[in-house]
């Protein structure tokens, strides 16, 4: 036992050696180091697996190098991420995007869901509740997104189903699907698109949001 | 992780101090079973001989008006009043109603504070058990919010 | 054997005001573990308090008190150099005193 | 008003009390809450636990850690929690404190220090280590982080930690930064710091271990990190590991002038 840690770091401690050349490591030789740390230091536990972070897709690795480099995506780049998440998004199979907003309300308050002590076969929450206001009764809101409140009234969808809500309706659909689709990198998970919320769960929200008759409306 | 050698010093202080403690006057009365396991403030109350229920100024709750979270909720129980024989301390929509009951006697101040669990948002209650058997309380809401990402 | 108590005793104006932290899990008999079943309730049930021996404090409490409790009050007429003994004793029987000299 | 609970007049009347009590914000009323907690920081209790166990003999070679060389010379305690994570000649590695303390746990003592990192946190030896680190950062309780970046290594962990920091993956393409990148962002009503500079006195890094009021537990850096990605959704990181240690390394870094107020107590 003591042996392997001991070649573990003595392995590593080349490794930083090899990278730490009189002028410093490049940024280059920093990122695949930091690829060999992450495949060291992390593994699976119960159902949520390595691969979590190895087999992350270009959306999330072009923008990590951003934010790493402290500047936004160039246009090009960002324009090409946010088609291929837009391609990703599944519209309602029977065409009904207003589900009900009370059961919305529930998967909006729900954090839960896709960590390591959470049971793998859960119905997930949407985490809404952690980043935006929704509806004004509950205080304990989070501010990292924008307030939800009055989602739908400020935007003037009186009646989803009319025809001069459709193009709300639908966006709604699709930012709450994969947010990338409309921000590269937007800090909002993509609900749909990575199967933290299934497409019933995905109507409930937009009814919470778009609902006249959701708390959120009024 | 306790030596063996600490663990007699300790029974030994422990042993010392029952000792020294243990005046006939000072009996610990036996467990008020019927309180704790009473499932309204008036039945708590009842369980401490109180035969009525009146709710005064001279008695003080300390509590926040949100509690973060339930785990840990500080609540305070005191009162002005001479006469006072005991200090409780109650949630009203705790399973158990009664989370903690001080005695008071003349070596201290009727005024006590710990912290309770609260399962939901709930009134809590000072109630003062008086020599005559009346019961007098305060009472203050504590929200109990949602926090952290869990959810 | 449980853990030691934290007990701070500040004299101000002829009072003492105390204040204990004790080390508890408070288990409240409300709680289910990973299988289901339920969690017994393991609560501190007793607690006394000595100044220089006499007894001053009796309180009794249930399982809503919380893990690692805090409890607060003030003795009467004790002054600096006095000693504080607080003593628990949880529905298991085991049981813990410590001491401290009032500041 | 004899023998009948009055409730529903007593409801009356704290409807009367509203108006008086609304002009109250929630966060003012969150900040008394934190405020009614501080006096009696459970903490405490394993400072105590923590401060009995640097200096007692114990291991399979009966030995103290009173030998144990924190960052600032064999036995010192006082201000060296600020400075870490930091290089260590003998193990040729970074180390946070609690790597440092399973270090010498291992050399002094005897014990198995990959065994104490498997251990879960808050059992056994684990726990212990958590203890020693609440005494230890204590010790430093109002002095301002001041970590060192002269070493090769340490530079390059500080490097690794930013890419790690600001690394999005699992489920919900979080990364550290979705919540600590911005200044005066909250999750729910929890005030979120931000890592990429200093937050401020006590606050971030310079607050943790920290006791954990909604489970009652003592959380060390390490678990604090641990949490952090278990709720990204990431994957497990092991206890010590070089992402932890390259992330604390970052925080620590950016921590900078900030006075510690560890242990604190935390929701």
């Amino acid at each position: 036992m003591k042996k392997h840690t001991l070649i573990a770091l003595a392995s590593l401690a080349t490794a930083l050696l090899l990278a730490g050349c009189a002028s410093g490591p490049s940024v280059a030789e920093l990122n695949a180091l930091t690829d060999k740390i992450v495949k060291s230091s992390f593994r699976d536990q119960s159902h949520v697996k390595l691969t979590r972070l190895t087999e992350t897709d270009e959306t999330n690795l072009a923008c990590s190098e951003a934010d790493v480099a402290g500047k936004p995506l160039d246009d090009k780049t960002a324009r090409a991420i946010e088609a291929v998440n837009m391609k990703t998004i599944k519209w309602p199979s029977d065409g009904k995007f207003i589900g009900d907003w009370k059961e919305g309300e529930k998967i909006a308050q729900s954090g839960r869901g896709l960590t390591w002590s959470d049971s793998a076969t859960m119905e997930s929450g949407g985490n809404c509740y952690n980043c935006h206001q929704i509806d004004k009764k509950e205080i304990s809101y989070g501010t990292i997104g924008p307030s939800l409140y009055n989602y739908g009234k400020i935007r003037g969808v009186s009646d989803p189903a009319s025809p001069g809500s459709k193009a709300m309706v639908e966006y709604t659909w699709g930012k709450v699907w994969n947010a990338k689709a409309y921000n590269a990198c937007s800090n909002m998970p993509r609900a749909g698109h990575m199967g933290i919320l299934n497409e019933a769960q995905v109507r409930h929200i937009v009814g919470l949001l778009l609902d006249p008759k959701s708390p959120v409306n009024q | 992780m306790q030596t063996r050698r600490e663990t007699l010093k300790h029974s030994a202080v422990v042993a010392g101090l029952l000792a020294t403690a243990g005046f006939p006057g000072f009996a610990m009365a036996a467990f008020n079973k019927a309180g704790f396991d009473a499932k309204s403030v008036q039945d708590a109350t009842k369980a401490f001989g109180a035969s009525s229920l009146t709710e005064s100024k001279d008695v003080t709750i300390t509590a926040p008006d949100i509690a973060e979270n339930g785990a840990v909720v500080p609540m305070g129980a005191s009162t002005s009043l001479a006469g006072v024989k005991q200090l409780l301390i109650l949630v009203e929509k705790n399973p158990s109603t009664l989370v903690a009951s001080f005695n008071v006697n003349d070596a201290v101040d009727a005024n006590f504070s710990t912290r309770a669990k609260m399962g939901q948002s709930s009134d809590v209650y000072a109630v003062a058990i008086m020599a005559d058997g009346k019961a007098l309380w305060a009472k203050k809401e504590v929200k109990v919010t949602l926090g952290g990402c869990g959810g | 054997m449980a853990d030691p108590m934290r007990i701070r005793a500040q004299a101000a104006g002829g009072k003492a005001t105390v204040r204990v932290l004790m080390s508890h899990e408070m288990e409240s008999g409300q709680r289910k573990d990973a299988a289901g079943k339920t969690v017994p309730a393991w609560f501190i049930q007793e607690v006394t308090a000595t100044l220089n021996g006499k007894q001053v404090l009796s309180a009794e409490w249930g399982p809503a008190v919380a893990k690692n409790p805090f409890m607060q009050f003030n003795i009467k007429s004790a002054k600096a150099g006095d000693k504080v003994a607080v003593t628990w004793k949880d529905n298991k029987g085991d049981t813990r005193t410590d001491e401290a000299t009032v500041s | 008003m004899k023998t009948v609970f009055p409730l529903s007049i007593a409801a009356a009347m704290a409807l009367a009390l509203a108006p008086a009590m609304a002009q109250k914000t929630a966060s003012q009323a969150i900040d008394e809450y934190r405020a009614m907690l501080a006096d009696g920081n459970p903490a405490e209790l394993f400072e105590a636990k923590g401060e009995d166990l640097w200096k007692k003999a114990r291991g399979p070679k009966n030995a103290s850690l009173e030998k144990c060389d924190l960052g600032k010379g064999p036995g010192v305690v006082k201000g060296v929690f600020v400075e870490l994570p930091r290089f260590f000649a003998d193990t040729q590695r970074v180390q946070d404190l609690e790597a440092r303390l399973v270090s010498c746990m291992e050399t002094l003592q005897g014990f198995n220090a990959a065994e104490i990192a498997k251990t879960p946190f808050g059992q056994g030896e684990m726990a212990n280590v958590t203890a020693m680190a609440t005494w230890v950062s204590a010790e430093s309780k109002g002095l301002k982080f001041n970590l060192s970046q002269s070493n090769t290594q340490e530079k390059t962990f500080y490097e690794v930690g930013k890419r790690l920091f600001f690394q999005r993956g699992g489920t919900h393409d979080f990364s550290c930064a979705s919540c600590h990148g911005e200044e005066g962002k909250r999750i729910r009503l929890q005030d979120l710091p931000i890592l990429t500079k200093s937050p401020g006195d006590g606050l971030g890094f310079a607050a943790w271990p920290a006791y954990r009021v909604s489970n009652g537990q003592m959380w060390s850096m390490q678990l604090r990190l641990n949490d952090c990605y278990r709720q990204q959704r990431f994957p497990y990181p092991g206890f010590g590991s070089d992402a932890t240690i390259a992330l604390s390394t970052y925080l620590g870094v950016n921590a900078k002038g900030a006075a510690s107020i560890a242990p604190a107590i935390k929701r």
